[in-house]
């Protein structure tokens, strides 16, 4: 399955959105959150999103979702084969990610999946 | 047999009744509900109706309102503020539509109730949204209201009108099974929603049947 | 100036969202944050909401931004007059909007600027 | 005069002493940073580079490198961990890719220094996709590095080179003034980021006016 890191300069945030889109999931999916800087200040730690890409890499891929520019700076530290930044809104990006890896889509699909909700409606 | 559709026979006992009846029916059904909630939502639809029209009984039983019209715009209200989840605001929204279609008589007929039941689910589909095919409560609330629009029209019996109403809730809760939802959280799972019933328009089909339970012993 | 109101299913993620925008905002804006059912569960109360819309109306208008449908139809239980639901994501939104607003923007400005953050880029 | 600029006379030690410098004026302007982040930002580019500078300076005195290029990827490395803010994976790159331009020379020239913070500014220029003119450290880093450049292809003393690398730095941190942001959290705010110096474009002038300083003394 595919892992989805998510990078917010607050640890609070990236583990409520977290939450909340394995909530929308339902089923298992890989959703690991790396907010804020080591000592929980406000800020992102590419410590803490190394570890944090080791738990979500299971072998089928890694997308990172940064909140901020400065989470995409770091996020894009970790681009390589397999690990992919997605430049997508935090929070429906997360949910439709994560829908589309707990369904065992690809990693180009569950990227796919992170850009469509850009234009997915609420109302 | 029971009363003619044009009969003005229901009394804010009766629309009491019924709540007490559907808070009755969703909690016998509360864990069917948050089961079919949880394959396509969160696992919260059973327990988010059942504290919502638990505090609506109570409510009624606090204020008593003296018309057909006050009944439902409270049940309506109570619904908005307790359920907590997307249903509460859409259930809120068709009782408080069809309390006020119902305006200020102190009893109403079997047609007052079939243009209430019309006016309640036009505000569902105004806050929500959703068309029928949706695969959300209102493929089974339109059918109901057509039905019972329907069955005023043909001058039948409440019984018999409230129990077409009913039948078509069940029917349009059932045809939502193969359907792909597009509203509520639901729609974000896609083709994985396809399968399972909604648990919205399973609710609905339940307020409905305690509808037509209350009026056949009326 | 015109207020915000973040609904949110959580109570931690309409507050760090808000947290995030004022950050990214610097000078005063007017952020209230509704998240969770009244008990701290998940889900959105209208209870919480209405007193949320009565902090943030400082006379300019309130705009409103849901993080999903749920919270999307609580938030149009209190449109009207000088009221909006902004369909559009929920942290990039939040940022956007808060920047306009406590620039004094209109509430259409508001609104517009929440609009444009579907298509704002972080790389 | 100073060293000519084909000489290897840049060595490990140097760049230590270079980081050490950068240290201790990002120190000492670290409020002045903070400001000015705070009118654009989030208030925090002075204690970001602080701390991150502190932790390059202990982390080149435990492991002591024996190559000038080793030297600038310990403390991009150091920069990128302990920085925190966007300007750690910016500048941590810099330096890294700085440093392996350099290769495993154990000393350098200023011409291999030019070839250095070229490969490094294009590093920025990569990470954070900004142009010159969008009110960033490029403004200030990318005139450095073509001063430097040139003066080193118009074979200018070094402590001459790195001044004028040392002014341009300065001078396009001031042009980033009257500009609106286009990259970082500055570019959220659109005009109102207008009439304020970025703070990136100041950090990169100290720490060029720390090189042109070490160098004036070698
Ligand atoms: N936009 C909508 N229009 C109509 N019905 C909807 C809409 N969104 C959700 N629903 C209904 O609400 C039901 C879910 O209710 P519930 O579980 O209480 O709320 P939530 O999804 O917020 O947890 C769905 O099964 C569906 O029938
Ligand atoms: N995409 C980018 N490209 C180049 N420089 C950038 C970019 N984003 C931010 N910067 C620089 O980083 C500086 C801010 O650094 P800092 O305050 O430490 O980080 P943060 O903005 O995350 O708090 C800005 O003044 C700007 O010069
Ligand atoms: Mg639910
Ligand atoms: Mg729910
Ligand atoms: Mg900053
Ligand atoms: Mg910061």
């Amino acid at each position: 399955m595919v892992g989805i890191v998510l990078i917010s300069h607050s640890g609070p945030l990236a583990a409520e959105t977290a939450a909340l889109a394995a909530g929308v999931c339902g089923v298992e999916v890989v959703l690991e959150a790396a907010g804020g800087t080591e000592d929980g200040g406000l800020g992102t730690s590419p410590d803490l999103v190394a570890a944090a890409v080791e738990r979500a890499d299971r072998g089928d891929g890694v997308l990172l979702i940064p909140d901020l520019g400065g989470a995409a700076l770091t996020a894009r530290l970790f681009e390589g084969p397999g690990v992919v930044v997605a430049d997508v809104p935090f929070v429906e990006g997360a949910i439709s990610a994560a829908v589309t890896a707990s369904a065992g889509g690809s990693l180009e699909a569950v990227l796919a999946a992170a850009e469509e909700a850009r234009h997915f409606r609420k109302l | 047999m029971g009363a003619e559709v044009g009969a003005e026979v229901l009394t804010p006992a009766f629309f009491g009744a019924w709540i007490e009846e559907a808070a009755r029916s969703v909690r016998a059904e509360r864990d069917e509900l948050t089961r079919l909630d949880a394959a396509i939502g969160d696992a919260d639809h059973g327990t988010n109706l059942d504290r919502g029209f638990t505090e609506a009984v109570r409510a009624l039983g606090e204020r008593c309102p003296a018309t057909p019209g006050a009944v439902l715009v409270l049940v309506g209200s109570t619904l908005i503020r307790k359920v907590g989840g997307a249903s509460g605001p859409l259930y809120g929204t068709a009782f408080r539509e069809a309390g006020k279609a119902l305006g200020d008589a102190p009893a109403v007929s079997a047609a007052d109730l079939a243009a209430a039941l019309t006016a309640g689910v036009a505000g569902v589909r105004r806050l929500g949204s959703a068309a029928e095919g949706d695969k959300t409560m209102v493929d089974a609330l339109a059918p109901a209201a057509g039905a019972l629009a329907e069955a005023v029209r043909e001058g039948r019996g409440l019984d018999d009108a409230l129990g077409a109403a009913s039948a078509a809730a069940a029917a349009g809760a059932a045809a939502t099974i193969p359907m792909p939802a597009r509203k509520g959280r639901a729609s974000y799972l896609g083709p994985r929603s396809v399968g399972h019933q909604d648990p919205g328009a399973t609710s609905a089909a339940l307020i409905l049947r305690a509808l037509h339970t209350v009026a056949a012993r009326w």
